[in-house]
């Protein structure tokens, strides 16, 4: 069975707020709550009380990113003095260990920095296709309310979101 | 006094700064230009000083240094007040900070990128640059990782790509805005480009906080270790008037210092020139003077410590450099930089001084010259006047070249500044935003709140 | 040093056998002087030669006429450095800065190149042929008389081939000048020792007394004069010598003197009568001579305290035995040769003689013998001059334009010569003011044979030989251009030398049996002794004359301060630029003076305390003046001075000369007074007056110290211990 | 691979390289300069441009402070304001004191300057960017940094001048550091030869230029670590160690060890290897 998309943009949060929680009461046939999205100007982390927890994975990035720049940092430069002693520095080992820390620091930064980065790409997916229904009213002031679902379930979303005094509802033309 | 108003409409919040973005002025043209000119007298002195050698710098041995260093130092100094703004203040949850930490991360990194050319300008092979990079080769060679250059070389790498990271990262919503408010064009497409198809969705937002908070948790140490490497420059030689103790957390604080003095300048540049008086309003004004104020004294005092500590101490040679900055030949310019970092700053402890543009103007320039011969008299002195009086040598002055590049890393400094201000959001509009809606929100707890109570 | 696994006998080998075929090479036509080659070809080099491998000649220093035996170190043709030859007696492997500077004189951009001829303002390069041709149309009907042949000092087989070329002239008149030669000190020991230029043992003495001789500077032998000057220090049975040292002005050696005297300049002879009367050892005619030179009186003339007297005589009474010596210093005045008499009376009163001044060996070949420079014989060809007697005048190895003194206007009388021909490397001022300039080969190019003037230990013949091919292809060298015009008077009996080198060694083996070669055939000597560069020789010594004789000494009381010119100047030679013919070697420019370290300039020497009576400080140009005209340079303020003395080196203030002498300090020989030595006619370099004046312009002067001059300020950097702290004999 | 180097030979690459634990073997270039006999005359230091290849700058650049001199000749007076200098002046050598903990290698960005294996502080010019951080490290400020293309330069080595460029030794373009090498290229030559011979370098068998010039042989040099060199015996007997920044002289009262030996800074402890030998003044006079 088809699906098709539905934008609803909404005035103000607490507008947007109800809407979903009543979309989420409602259990329609045909559509999965987790196809639900909302966009905002601002950010809402109010928003996961209703949508429930959905994590962020970032951070797992950045451990590893952190450390794996450390460890590198680390045997990376020690590595190197140590197959390179032919140049030795007069009155110091050859692996020495204050500078290499300085230099295990940055690359510990740089490597959580870098992989964080990294990590937020692929957590938010971007850089993303563009949704089949937006409108430039949400980077500006409005919500909006993105989903998704089957034909039959369109009408009754629809009545839902017109209830709780969406401004304007887009629809997916049908195919 | 005037501040943020938290009925301000959204949308005028997008229209106020995307007018910014607005085709420029003539004027702005003109001092563009004129940025241009004066880079390209950097540019100049530059090439001549490639073709010649650095001889024409009128360096000697073993006064082996001059104001790149300085000047060098200087321009690191200034990126700390951008990741103070941006970071730091992110972790304490400093509102204020949002209407003005965008152009603060900007000259964060523009700042960077002059200092950078600094370090080219002053190494005599510059066609042999990238032997200070550690890169793999056949022969087996690698830079001296236990040289603080090096790891200057490196903290700056880590916090100008962080940096630029933070910054960029910072903006994907706003340049959503934008593209989203373009018309068709160059523009347009930049930011499409640019925003990676930023829509403001839950989960976007979600990772972007992540993302944000973690980058401002590894940027505050960064900024400070930065610092401090510079620091080492120094503090880890040999020589006197360098070998002290207290310079890593001296060189932050006048980092920092000189960081928020050229926040206040650009501030009121800004303020006036895109007439964000709404946004950059004059709280904010005086909380970063506040604020620049206690920096100040904080570097008085460090600055105090450090001549304390070598009066104190039993170094002859170092005591020998102290003697000699205060009545040598340096001493105009040590007394200038007495002057302009630890008396000037004392006119910011009066209320009315701490919002009167015209003076905040002026005093901000006078910090930022004190600032900068702070680190001159870093260097200079040492030089002149260091272990071996054989080689003493107090008549050697910078050349025009010298100056001719000092003159032109401002009109780098200043170009770069002046692009990114019209083809960039120079205020965060979502976080304007953001701010507006906590203190609606705020407002309306404290009214049911009131509510309540009746 | 030898990069070759080479023994010592191959290398020997290799020398006399290079030595050869350079011969062979570097004298006949060969296709480096046909244009077809710059230095040496790959394609057939002689077998001694492998690329990347030194080879190592021995030859004779030509920087000044000490005659220092040299190695030179030659790599793929070219000389590259000059070391000193360590079998010789007299610099035993060691070189000064000037000598190291020796490849300098070589490889100067600015050698003359061609054969120049006066045209106009300009000169014209010309042929050898055409230059030949014109000096015997010149010298067409010229009588002996009207022929001046003026050189610097020459030795060995040049001055022999020089002295025939004049005999077939019938002309005496060679005139052989130098500016800054020890000739009074050479007339003083012949009065008070037998001889001009005896030995003298520093390293023997345990008290050295130098009224103004600078043996470590630029007196006599100063290589030589180190190496004992070392020993001496060390001490004789552990007991380190003492130097003192008597000038008006600091020298080198003044400067490591252990005590250094100030004295009025020119009452040197006084203070020496002085000591004698303070040891009160000497009887007869030397304590009736001496009687009156009290304490107090010498004390009042010399400006010495007393106590200072005394402590010197008495340290000569108690460390024996001890050496005299008498300077240039001290003979620069018109009392020059009472002072030098007085000196070397202390020598015979303190009992030296035979002991640290002893005889020199001789080298058994008299017409080798050095003719010494000096400068009574520049007087006299500038009154000749000035009489226009010469018809035709040569010149080498001198530059008297740039060094007569300024009142003698010697370019004026120069220009009175007839036909003026200069022998030259480069074009000095008299080359400048010749008709003729002949391009000569460096010293490291041409053949030669040398005497030194002071002998080390055995008498010795020094080799002067080419340590590589010519640089350019149109030079000569004297010993060539010599027999070239000999043979357009005398063709037969020179006709069987084709050149110098042949000349050379003719008559180097015709002495084989006296030059100690007996019985090894002529190749073999010949290749021995130019591996070796030295032909040491057991000579002879005359015995030195014990004459102590006080007769006609009588020095005159300090003259009284001139009104006009308060005061002395001192022209001080330096080391290394000597009388400015090296000037134009950029190392020794750029070598600083040992005590101002000043560079590429010249500067006068003021004392502190007058120059803070005249308000001078460092940098000021002053203008010196004199009678005879004045210079303008920096002021440098030495403590090191007379009060009432400035000093200028000599040197500097080339008008020619090329590149690196021209334009850089200013010439004190121009300002110079004509006063001259009553004894020996010699000119009495220290007896000019000047006033000093400010001009009002500053610089800031080009040296080496930095602002804080010779202070360590609290550093322990140079250190110095007293000599009852220490224990030598324990040290290695 | 370098993980597996670095950790099989940890403690090795621990080791404080090469002051303490690890004698230098077969050769420690050392140097011992008698200040006594120095007479000031300038010799080495024109043996020096001769040997070096170093450029003549000129007045001008000279007046900027920009010689090359390696070794240059400080000339110091008593500072006891009396009129004249009647004990004479001092006169020091001072070039690169090849310290053994010098503090111009670890500063280094690119490893330009290192501590060899003989003891020497060498300098690879191919190497060096020219950050002239070392010399600002140098507290003897013996390192001269060209600030000019001297081979370029017409003035410097013209057609003929550069003929007598010694080949072991490279010329030097704009933009490196230089100083003193103790005449490396010598003592590779006699190593090798020496080598060749299965031996190592007897002692007078290498001289650097200043040392062969010197016409009071106030210099002497060679393998501190040969007990039969001379310069072993000079330091041995003036009780001079290595690595050590106080010597037996400094234990004592002042003037009370009859040793003359002393290096320059050693507070510091960078542990020169040229080690003084206080200039002596007659105490009759």
């Amino acid at each position: 069975m088809s699906q098709r998309h539905l934008l609803a943009l909404f005035n103000n949060f607490e507008d947007a707020e109800a809407a979903i929680y009543e979309l989420r009461a409602a259990d329609i046939k045909g559509f999965d709550f987790d196809d639900l999205t909302l966009k905002s100007p601002i950010e809402h982390h109010e928003v996961e009380d209703v949508l429930g927890q959905r994590s962020a994975k970032v951070q797992w990035f950045t451990l590893v990113g952190a450390l794996l720049g450390g460890l590198l940092g680390f045997f990376l430069i020690s590595g190197a003095q140590a197959n390179f002693y032919a140049q030795i520095k007069g009155g110091k080992p050859i692996v020495p260990f204050p500078p290499n820390f300085v230099l295990t620091f940055e690359m510990f930064v740089l490597g959580g920095v870098f992989i964080s980065v990294l990590g937020f790409l692929v957590c938010a997916g971007l850089p993303a296709k563009r949704s089949p229904l937006y409108s430039a009213k949400v980077s500006e002031d409005q919500i909006g309310i993105l989903v998704k679902a089957d034909e039959s379930a369109i009408a009754k979303i629809k009545g839902v979101l017109l209830n709780h005094e969406a401004l304007e509802i887009q629809e997916e033309a049908g195919k | 006094m005037k501040d943020i108003r938290e009925d301000i409409a959204w949308a005028k919040i997008n229209q106020d700064v995307l007018k910014s973005l607005e085709n420029p002025r003539k004027l702005y043209w003109v001092i563009l230009f004129c940025a241009l000119a004066a880079f390209g007298v950097g540019i100049g002195c530059e090439v001549y000083q490639y073709q010649t050698g650095l001889g024409v710098a009128n360096l000697n041995n073993p006064y082996a240094w001059g104001l790149y260093i300085s000047t060098f130092i200087f321009w690191i100094g200034m990126s700390h007040s951008g990741t103070l703004l941006s970071a730091i203040l992110h972790l304490m949850h400093a509102d204020w900070r949002k209407p003005i930490y965008r152009f603060a991360e900007a000259m964060t990194t523009f700042s960077l990128m002059t200092a950078g050319l600094f370090v080219m300008v002053h190494i005599g092979r510059l066609w042999q640059f990238y032997y200070s990079l550690p890169y793999p080769s056949e022969r087996g060679i690698w830079p001296n990782f236990q040289s603080p250059l090096l790891w200057d070389a490196m903290a700056i790498f880590t916090y100008l790509s962080s940096s630029i990271l933070f910054l960029y990262v910072g903006m994907i919503p706003d340049l959503a805005i934008c593209r989203d408010n373009m018309h068709e064009g160059w523009r347009k497409k930049l930011y499409t480009l640019l925003s990676l198809g930023w829509e403001g969705t839950d989960r976007q937002w979600r990772n972007f906080r992540v993302t944000y908070l973690t980058i401002a948790c590894f940027l505050s140490p960064l900024a400070v270790s930065v610092h401090s490497i510079v620091a080492s420059d120094f503090a880890m030689s040999q020589q006197p008037g360098w070998h002290v103790t207290s310079f890593p957390p001296y060189f932050v604080a006048g980092a920092l210092y000189s960081g928020c003095s050229g926040i206040i300048t650009l501030f009121i540049i800004l303020r006036y020139v895109f007439k964000f008086e709404e946004y950059m309003t004059k709280s904010i004004l005086k909380k970063i003077v506040r604020l620049t104020f206690a920096i100040s004294m904080i570097w008085t005092y460090l600055n105090a410590v450090e001549f304390a500590s070598v009066w104190y101490s039993n170094d002859q040679a170092s005591k020998d450099i102290l003697i000699q900055k205060a009545t040598g030949t340096y001493a105009p310019f040590w007394w200038g930089m007495i002057f302009c970092g630890s008396i000037v700053p004392l006119t910011l402890a009066f209320k009315r001084a701490q919002t009167n543009i015209p003076v905040l103007f002026a005093v901000s320039l006078l910090l930022n010259l004190g600032m900068w011969l702070e680190r001159w008299m870093i260097i200079a002195p040492t030089f002149s006047h260091g272990y071996y009086p054989w080689t003493w040598d107090h008549d050697q002055w910078p050349s025009l070249i010298q100056w001719g590049m000092v003159f032109g890393s401002f009109g780098w400094f200043t170009m770069l500044f002046m692009v990114f201000c019209k083809v960039f959001p120079s205020v965060s509009m979502y976080e304007v935003k953001e701010m507006v809606y906590h203190r609606s929100l705020h407002l309306k707890k404290s009214e049911t709140a009131e509510q309540g109570a009746h | 040093m030898m990069n070759s696994g080479f023994d010592r006998r191959d290398f020997l080998k290799v020398l006399g056998w290079s030595g050869v075929a350079i011969a062979l090479n570097g004298c006949g036509n060969t296709s480096v002087e046909d244009g077809k080659e710059t230095v040496v070809s790959y394609v057939e080099t002689n077998d001694y030669m492998i690329p990347s491998i030194s080879t190592y000649f021995n030859s004779t220093c030509a920087q000044c006429d000490a005659g220092c035996n040299i190695t030179g170190r030659i790599r793929e043709g070219r000389v590259l450095k000059l070391e000193g030859n360590p079998d010789s007696a007299i610099n035993r492997g060691k070189t000064c800065g000037l000598g190291q500077a020796g490849v300098q004189h070589h490889y100067n951009p600015d050698r003359v190149r061609e054969p120049l001829l006066r045209k106009g303002g300009q000169g014209e390069a010309i042929t050898w042929e055409k230059a030949y041709a014109l000096i015997a149309e010149k010298l067409n009907g010229v009588s002996g008389e009207e022929i001046a042949f003026l050189t610097g000092g020459v030795s060995g087989h040049l001055k022999v081939l020089l002295g025939n070329y004049l005999d077939s002239f019938g002309c005496k008149n060679h005139f052989v000048y130098e500016a800054i030669a020890p000739a009074v000190l050479r007339a003083a020991n012949k009065k008070s020792y037998g001889v001009e230029m005896p030995r003298f043992n520093i390293n023997k003495a345990k008290v050295v007394l130098s009224f103004g001789a600078d043996f470590l500077g630029a007196w006599v032998s100063p290589v030589h004069f180190s190496q004992q000057y070392a020993q001496f220090r060390k001490g004789v049975d552990g007991q380190r010598g003492v130097l003192i040292q008597v000038e008006s002005k600091m020298t080198l050696t003044g400067a490591n003197a252990d005590r250094w005297v100030v004295v009025r300049p020119g009452t040197e002879g006084i203070l020496a009568l002085g000591i004698i009367n303070a040891l009160g050892t000497a009887s007869g005619d030397i304590a009736a001579k001496v009687r009156g030179y009290d304490r107090a009186l010498v004390s009042k003339e010399t400006g010495v305290p007393p106590g200072q007297i005394d402590k010197i005589a008495a340290l000569l009474k108690l460390r024996s035995p001890s050496l005299v010596l008498a300077g240039s210093a001290a003979e620069g005045y018109a009392h020059g040769s009472q002072n030098a008499a007085a000196i070397n009376l202390l020598n015979h009163v303190l009992g030296n003689v035979g002991k640290t001044v002893e005889a020199a060996a001789v080298v058994p070949f008299p017409q080798m013998a050095p003719a010494t420079g000096n400068t009574a014989a520049l007087k006299t060809l500038n009154d000749g001059l000035n009489a226009g007697k010469y018809k035709v005048l040569f010149s080498y190895a001198a530059n008297p334009v740039f060094t007569a003194p300024g009142a003698m206007k010697f370019k004026d009388s120069l220009a009175k010569a007839g036909f003026k021909v200069a022998f030259a490397h480069y074009l000095d001022e008299t080359a400048m003011q010749a008709d003729l300039v002949l391009p000569l080969d460096s010293a490291l190019e041409d053949w030669g044979t040398q005497v030194p003037e002071y002998m080390a230990e055995g008498a010795q013949i020094n080799i002067q030989q080419p340590l590589m091919e010519k640089l350019h292809a149109n030079t000569r060298g004297m010993g060539d251009i010599l027999l070239a015009l000999i043979k357009l008077r005398r063709a037969e009996e020179y006709k069987k030398f084709d050149d110098y080198y042949a000349y050379l060694r003719t008559a180097v083996l015709q002495n084989k049996g006296a030059l100690g070669g007996g019985v090894a055939d002529d190749d073999t000597f010949w290749n021995e002794t130019l591996s070796k560069g030295i032909i040491k020789l057991a000579g002879s010594s005359h015995a030195l004359s014990g004459n102590a004789a006080t007769a006609g000494l009588s020095l005159p009381a300090p003259a009284a301060i001139n009104a006009q010119y308060p005061l002395h100047l001192i022209p001080s030679v330096s080391a290394s630029l000597r009388d400015g013919r090296h000037t134009n070697q950029p190392w020794l420019q750029e070598s600083p003076d040992p005590l101002t370290t000043i560079v590429w300039d010249s500067w006068v020497e003021i004392h502190p305390k007058k120059a803070a009576e005249l308000r001078i400080a460092e940098g000021d140009i002053v203008e010196v003046t004199g009678k005879n005209g004045s210079i303008k340079a920096q002021a440098y303020l030495f403590p090191g001075i007379h009060p009432d003395a400035i000093s200028v080196p000599l040197g500097r203030g080339h008008e020619a000369l090329g590149r690196y002498a021209r334009g850089y300090g200013v010439n004190p020989f121009q300002i110079l007074d004509a006063v001259f030595d009553k004894e020996t006619g010699e000119l009495a370099l220290h007896e000019t007056r000047v006033k000093v004046s400010k001009t009002g312009q500053r610089v800031i002067v080009v040296k080496d110290e930095g602002f804080v001059g010779g202070k360590q300020m609290g550093k322990k950097i140079a250190v110095r211990v007293s000599s009852d702290k220490v224990e030598l004999s324990e040290e290695v | 691979m370098s993980v597996n180097n670095l950790l099989e030979n940890w403690s090795q690459f621990r080791h404080f390289h090469p002051v303490d634990d690890k004698p230098h073997d077969p050769y420690k270039w050392a140097m011992s300069i008698d200040l006594d006999a120095c007479t000031g005359c300038n010799a080495c230091s024109v043996a020096c441009y001769a040997e070096n290849n170093l450029p003549v700058v000129g007045k001008e650049k000279y007046a900027h402070g920009q010689a090359m001199h390696w070794m240059r000749i400080e000339r110091y007076w008593d500072e006891d304001d009396r009129d004249f200098p009647d004990q004479g002046a001092q006169f020091l050598p001072m070039m690169c004191q090849q310290c053994e903990a010098a503090p111009c290698e670890t500063v280094c960005p690119v490893a330009a300057t290192n501590h060899t294996a003989d003891g020497l502080n060498s300098q690879v010019y191919n190497r060096c960017i020219g950050s002239r951080y070392c010399s600002a490290n140098c507290p003897y400020k013996v390192r001269y940094f060209n600030w000019y293309d001297y081979p370029t330069d017409d003035n410097v080595w013209p057609a003929e001048m550069n003929q007598q460029l010694n080949p072991d030794v490279t010329v030097r373009g704009k933009g490196v550091m230089e100083k003193c090498t103790f005449c490396v290229q010598r003592l590779h030559a006699a190593k090798g030869a020496a080598r060749s011979e299965g031996r190592i370098v007897r002692d007078g068998e290498v001289q650097t230029a200043c040392q062969q010039a010197c016409p009071a042989s106030a210099i002497s040099f060679g393998n501190l670590v040969d007990p039969e060199s001379r310069v072993h015996k000079q330091w041995k007997a003036q009780q001079v160690e290595l690595d050590k920044e106080e010597q037996t002289k400094d234990k004592k009262e002042e003037g009370g060890s009859e040793l003359r030996g002393y290096r320059i800074f050693e507070e510091l402890r960078p542990y020169p290897s040229v080690m003084y030998l206080e200039r002596v003044r007659e105490s009759a006079v």
